[in-house]
């Protein structure tokens, strides 16, 4: 008995590796005390109804922040290991395998579960209180997509302690990621934790095109809205028409893998060649899906620190249209080696290209919106200003990379992982940490300490380039991605030095913005006026953090920047804070449904990964289940009676007559 | 004051880079310094596009420190300031205009290129080509001559200015074949013989190179391509014939075993081994080994 | 979500379509199946150009649903269903076509 | 993905209007999914690995009469929205009853249809036609069937509370959702069936 347990726990658990029992150890140990100090506490009443059943957008965005920071340390760490190995040739640091499976959670945890929730969270806390709305369209399922993405992404790590990580790449090719050459169960720890939270984020993108086309503010028209929103419709639109590829993908692999199909298989006539032409159907939308949300933050940021209305609206607006329809012609730039020839080559190419002109015309406009305004550098500005020269090299490469010829010479070399870390972190993770440092004090209620944020901004950015402008010169050598050893012979070993360096320095930068955090919240300022940067679109009027009902009164919008407008009005005296006549608001109810169906969800994930259908199919009846009580409860809402609103503001610092 | 640390900081920063890039000993940059004609048409047009993005990038990223420096906040500034201006369909021509200029020129001449090298079509030259086959196993790479009956591993040999052309495949996980200093890459796939001209005007060790993730010892793919004299290769041709053991179809089931390997040669290998490979996966792929019209071959421009 | 922050008209997707137009959908659905049917079993034209018949009774059969059944055309502006199907039956073609194309005509391989 | 129906509910009209709408673009979603499926079954529609293809094992006759019962299903799920339309709650009740009835012979046709192409040999397994074929045809069966347990739910629904607005709004979106299998399986009877056996 005892030997089979032992047998078992030996399989099951991964083993042998320091690192892993350290990380093992820690995560138990952390969990103890959390649960000790919830109970401690008494507070696990508190955190069910406030937290975890919630249907709020503001809370639940918090929370997708709040998980992808701790995503942004979990992939940092594997970074951080990854250089190390890579720090001189022949470093015994990481065996092949080890790295192997860390450059794989590295680059799905940071774009699925780092980058992702990041933009959801700010989706979530910002969009509805640009609109002027109560909530999204369906807080429901809001909360439920929430879950999901938690459920995949615990799913997904898991698989560093128990059963094995994923080692195939972060877009897992086959037939190396089939059953034949990766029987363990971590691809299937890959499958399940991307299809989950997928779900997730499509219904997220529903939602979302909902709430931005259907529930704005009276008097909003599109083209009043906030630019930021327009961004987050582009990226939704995207989303809905790019994530069923990605299910359907990963299907099909689940299903050679667990059914014994053969669709990207070796052997019965299957072709992996349709796999990568699929998953880059998914994988090139997915790269602008999360950047456009950050264009967008930078157009809100540049137009307000620039004390300036945002220059070229239209032009942008159509930009970025263009460019989410665009992304979804471009797909093959990602294969051009592998021999569909030349028309095909030479199509993907120019489409390819033609997504610089749009993105260059957001570019300038960013540019002339700061041509005769008034720029104070505050951290979010600060950021938005050294993102552009960033961005703006890392798309010149991108397009060098696009000329598929050349393309031959940089495939799968180090250029190609400065091109995309380029990209992705001057654009995407510098563009949200701009949103966050300018949207920080309407979520929280304070603002960050500027000193400290400017060491953060300086040190990310020096770390970066000293990271990645050396690779590009690597990629200029030879050097191919996802090596984990390379001989003195190569001469790679003083760029990667440099590389290690810089990388080193971006954690620093990581530990000075969660310093940053602390210290703010030690020296707490509470921001009174709820418009703390003097900006210019609706989530500004109401108090921060805001009331759970977000407007007390639903506003009349008039025009673009109708905050700005509204106080430039009262100022010159042509507007009076009116009185207004309060009414009960009409609000959602918290919901347990989507925590526990995520939970049977995460069941039929690791019952199939572990092929244990004794799990699986109770946590499928369970989903179901969930389903079914959901539609059959109609009692879903309620009043917030005039009383409490008036109280709520009250507090908030805001009279209301 | 802020800005001026801002805007020192950011071009020291950039100098600093600059004098890594150009300081790190030149001749590591093998990708650009090619020594065959591909690697030379493809370092052309590397430097062709970066040259012309960089015709807006560089005024972009100047205009940027410009406006940045010259429109901050600061007490008793001259520079304007017109908070209401929003539009002006000028400036919008010229910049939804230009950059469409550019990526049509870049469009055009990638366009060309890709036609001119698509990679199989045959090198233009007064010398009969030199067949290679190619395997990719896990963790090795086998070479098959056909014309001449011999088989290496992880080293590749062949004459110099002599039109080489590889037909790559894969018995193992999908791989990219890539001898950076000859020219671009191809995928290694299973089920299909991909083929790839490429030559070397000069003599020289040039390192070849997995470029396509295939498992645990990736990392162990590289190989020597040794181009020589025509008489040097002859010679070792023989000396392979002579010296070395041959290829059994148990010592290729050896082989394709994982593993890592070293530089291995054989005098002999069992008769249509590569054939035998590409259409053991080949059954229903339309693609396998068929006889196809060879494209013409490619003029100089 | 109070009322007035919802855009378009409260009107129902209740009153439209009559007993008159789903019946003309059916019959019309009906046609646009047997007519393959036909072509198959009875062998018309040849193998190749029967294919165009199969294809465009399909497309016939498409349309007639969404305009008999799904009532696509009595939309109220803005128009964000009939947009998002356009945009969706585009990518649809992307994806069909581009991955034919991709995938069928490997030029290097020979 | 079926939940998108449910989410609390709300008495203002419009509420139902959002749903409506959101349910259309998940239909979007699903037409990617189905494009997806049917994408990859053309491209490996040759693949058949030297074992059986379309041409050996397709018993057209069966196809038929399941296209046939389809149809005729996406008719009477129109019939159970024009009974709404004019409150009559039982007539509702029977047309959603005679449209389940209809779904469910589809599908017990298709199940016979995988018993016999397995018992003849061709399982998911085969080559990676059938498996190609079991994932598209399958994917809609699975439509199908979740269509039909939503379907009497729904008629529990609506046995409970009677026409209105939210129960309305949930007929509107499964009628929809049942034009919609239809449409999907014209292609599958139209590029898998038909052409299959051309
Ligand atoms: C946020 C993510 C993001 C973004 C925004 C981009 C933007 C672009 N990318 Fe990148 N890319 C990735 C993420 C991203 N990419 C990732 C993750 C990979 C690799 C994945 C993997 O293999 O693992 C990749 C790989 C990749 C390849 C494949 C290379 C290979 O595998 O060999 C190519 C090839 O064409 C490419 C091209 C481009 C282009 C042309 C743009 C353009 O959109 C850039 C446009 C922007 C500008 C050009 C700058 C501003 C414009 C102006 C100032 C106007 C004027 C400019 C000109 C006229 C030039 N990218
Ligand atoms: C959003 C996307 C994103 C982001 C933000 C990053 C961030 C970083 N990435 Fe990553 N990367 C990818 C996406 C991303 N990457 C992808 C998709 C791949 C391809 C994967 C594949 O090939 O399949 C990749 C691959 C990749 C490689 C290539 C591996 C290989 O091919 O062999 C390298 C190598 O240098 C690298 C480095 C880094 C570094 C140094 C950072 C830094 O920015 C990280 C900053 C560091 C921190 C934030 C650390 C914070 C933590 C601490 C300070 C704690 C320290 C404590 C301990 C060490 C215990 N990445
Ligand atoms: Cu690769 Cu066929
Ligand atoms: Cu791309």
């Amino acid at each position: 008995m005892w030997e089979s347990v032992k047998e078992f726990a030996s399989e099951f658990f991964v083993t042998g590796d320091p690192l892993i029992y350290g990380a093992d150890v820690s995560i138990v140990l952390s969990m103890i005390a959390i649960v000790s100090v919830l109970t401690y506490f008494k507070k696990w009443g508190w955190l069910w109804r406030e937290w975890l059943t919630t249907v709020d957008h503001k809370k639940i965005g918090i929370m997708y922040i709040l998980a992808s920071v701790l995503m942004l340390f979990r992939g940092g760490v594997d970074a951080l290991l990854m250089r190390a190995q890579l720090v001189m040739p022949e470093m015994q640091f990481l065996s092949g395998d080890h790295y192997n499976q860390i450059f794989t959670t590295h680059g799905v945890i940071m774009i699925l579960f780092m980058a992702m929730p990041l933009m959801f969270g700010l989706f979530n806390v910002i969009v509805p209180l640009q609109l002027g709305a109560r909530d999204v369209a369906f807080p429901f399922l809001n909360s439920l997509s929430f879950w999901l993405f938690f459920s995949g992404a615990m799913l997904f790590n898991l698989s560093f302690v128990i059963g094995g990580s994923p080692d195939a790449g972060w877009l897992a090719y086959p037939p190396y990621s089939e059953l034949a050459f990766n029987p363990g169960p971590g691809q299937d720890f890959y499958i399940w934790g991307i299809q989950i939270s997928g779900i997730g984020s499509l219904m997220t993108g529903i939602n979302f095109i909902v709430t931005i086309l259907k529930v704005r503010a009276p008097g909003m028209t599109l083209m009043k809205m906030p630019m930021f929103s327009w961004s987050v419709l582009s990226s939704c639109i995207a989303i809905v028409f790019a994530f069923p590829i990605l299910t359907v993908t990963l299907a099909l692999l689940f299903i050679d893998r667990y059914l014994g199909g053969h669709f990207f298989t070796l052997d019965g006539g299957g072709n992996p060649m349709m796999y990568i032409n699929l998953i880059w159907m998914w994988g090139h939308p997915e790269v602008y899906i999360i950047v456009l949300p950050a264009f967008g933050i930078f157009s809100e940021i540049v137009a307000t620190f620039s004390r300036k209305k945002l220059f070229g609206y239209k032009s942008m607006v159509f930009a970025m249209i263009i460019i989410s329809v665009l992304s979804f012609l471009v797909w093959a730039h990602h294969f051009f080696t592998m021999g569909s020839g030349a028309d095909v080559n030479a199509f993907f190419a120019v489409t390819t290209m033609l997504i610089a002109i749009p993105t260059g015309v957001k570019v300038f406009n960013w540019l002339f919106t700061m041509f005769r305004g008034k720029i104070t550098f505050e951290t979010p500005m600060l950021w938005t200003v050294g993102i552009i020269p960033n961005f703006v090299i890392g798309g010149m490469t991108g397009v060098l990379l696009s000329v598929a010829p050349a393309d031959f010479q940089y495939h799968n070399s180090y250029f190609l992982v400065a091109h995309f870390h380029q990209v992705i972190i001057a654009g995407v993770v510098f563009g949200f940490f701009a949103g966050l440092y300018y949207w920080w004090p309407k979520i929280f209620g304070f603002k960050l300490n500027e000193r400290i944020g400017r060491w953060a901004f300086w040190l990310w950015n020096i770390g970066f380039y000293l990271c990645f402008m050396p690779q590009y010169a690597l990629g200029l050598m030879g050097m191919t991605r996802r090596l984990y050893s390379y001989g003195w012979d190569k001469g790679w070993f003083e760029m990667n030095l440099v590389s290690t360096i810089g990388a080193v320095i971006m954690g620093a930068a990581f530990l000075v913005q969660i310093w940053d955090i602390a210290h703010s919240l030690k020296h707490m300022k509470k921001d009174t006026t709820g418009d703390p940067w003097d900006a210019r679109t609706l989530e500004w009027s109401i108090p921060s953090p805001a009331p759970f009902y977000n407007f007390a009164v639903m506003p009349q919008v008039t025009s673009q920047d109708d905050w700005h407008e509204r106080k430039l009005r009262i100022e010159q005296g042509l507007e009076k804070p009116e009185k207004v006549e309060l009414e009960p608001i009409h609000m959602p109810k918290n919901s347990g449904i989507p925590i526990v169906m995520s939970m049977f969800w995460f069941f039929v994930g690791f019952g199939l990964i572990f092929d244990w259908l004794w799990m699986a199919v109770p946590g499928f009846i369970g989903v179901i289940a969930c389903m079914v009580v959901h539609s059959f409860n109609y009692d879903t809402d309620y009043y917030v009676t005039v009383e409490e609103i008036k109280r709520t503001e009250a507090a908030a610092g805001r009279v209301i007559t | 004051m802020k800005t001026s640390k801002t805007v020192r900081c950011m071009s020291f920063l950039f100098m600093f880079i600059l004098l890594f890039l150009t300081t790190g000993c030149a001749d590591n940059y093998i990708v650009l310094d090619p020594k065959g004609p591909i690697g030379e048409q493809q370092k052309d047009l590397m430097i062709l596009s970066t040259l012309l993005t960089l015709i807006v990038i560089v005024p972009v990223l100047i205009l940027t420190f410009v406006i940045v420096w010259r429109y901050r906040d600061r007490e008793g500034r001259k520079a304007k300031y017109t908070p209401n201006w929003e539009h002006s369909t000028k400036l919008e021509i010229i910049w939804w205009g230009i950059p469409i200029i550019i990526i049509t020129l870049i469009g055009i001449v990638t366009v060309r290129y890709t036609y001119f090298l698509e990679p199989s079509k045959p090198l233009e030259s007064e010398k009969k080509p030199i067949t290679i086959q190619v395997t990719n196993l896990d963790w090795k790479w086998l070479f098959q001559y056909p014309e001449q009956g011999i088989a290496t591993v992880n080293y590749v040999q062949f004459p110099e200015d002599v039109p080489v052309r590889f037909e790559v495949t894969s018995d193992a996980p999908m791989n990219s074949f890539w001898i950076p200093q000859l020219g671009g890459q191809i995928y290694a796939m299973s089920g299909m013989s991909m083929t790839l001209y490429l030559q070397a005007d000069e003599q020289g060790e040039y390192m070849g190179s997995g470029a396509n993730f295939t498992g645990k010892e990736f990392a162990k793919m590289f190989f020597t391509a040794n181009a020589t004299s025509q008489e040097d290769f002859d010679q070792w041709v023989n000396q392979v014939k002579n010296t070395s053991p041959e290829l059994t179809l148990d010592g290729y089931k050896e082989l394709t075993k994982q593993g890592t390997s070293d530089v291995r040669h054989f005098s002999a290998f069992p008769e249509g081994l590569y054939e035998m490979t590409v259409t053991k996966y080949a059954a229903s792929h339309n693609h396998g080994l068929s006889t196809r019209v060879q494209p013409p071959a490619r003029v100089k421009e | 979500m109070s009322k007035q922050s919802v855009q378009g008209t409260a009107d129902q997707h209740g009153g439209h379509g009559s007993l008159k137009s789903y019946v003309i959908g059916f019959v019309l659905s009906l046609v646009f199946t047997i007519i393959p049917i036909l072509a198959l079993e009875n062998g018309w034209l040849d193998s190749d150009k029967r294919i165009i018949i199969y294809l465009t009774a399909a497309l016939f059969q498409f349309i007639v649903q969404l305009f008999f059944f799904m009532h696509l055309k009595e939309e109220d502006k803005p128009r964000y269903n009939l947009m998002s199907l356009l945009l969706g039956l585009f990518i649809v073609f992307l994806i069909v076509i581009g991955s034919i194309w991709i995938m069928m005509y490997n030029m290097v391989a020979l | 993905m079926a939940n998108v129906n449910a989410g609390h509910h709300d008495h203002h009209p419009d509420q139902e209007e959002l749903r409506t709408f959101a349910f259309w673009i998940y239909l979007m979603t699903d037409v990617i999914l189905f494009a997806t499926l049917f994408a990859t079954y053309i491209v490996l529609q040759g693949s058949t690995d030297g074992g059986p293809g379309p041409k050996d094992l397709f018993q057209m006759s069966g196809i038929y009469a399941s296209t046939f019962i389809l149809l005729t299903s996406s008719f009477t799920s129109g019939l159970a929205i024009l009974a709404m339309n004019k409150g009559n709650r039982l007539a509702l009740m029977n047309w959603l009853g005679v449209t389940v009835f209809l779904g469910a012979s589809f599908l017990f046709l298709e199940i016979n249809e995988f018993m016999h192409l397995v018992s003849e040999g061709a399982t998911i397994s085969t080559s990676a036609f059938w498996t190609a074929f079991y994932t598209l045809v399958g994917t809609h069966g699975l439509h199908v069937a979740l269509g039909l347990g939503w379907m009497i739910i729904l008629i529990m629904q609506i046995a409970k509370r009677g026409i209105t607005p939210v129960t309305k709004r949930k007929v509107n979106i499964i009628s929809l959702f049942w034009h919609f299998l239809d449409v999907v399986w014209i292609f599958v009877f139209t590029i898998v069936y038909v052409m299959g056996v051309n």
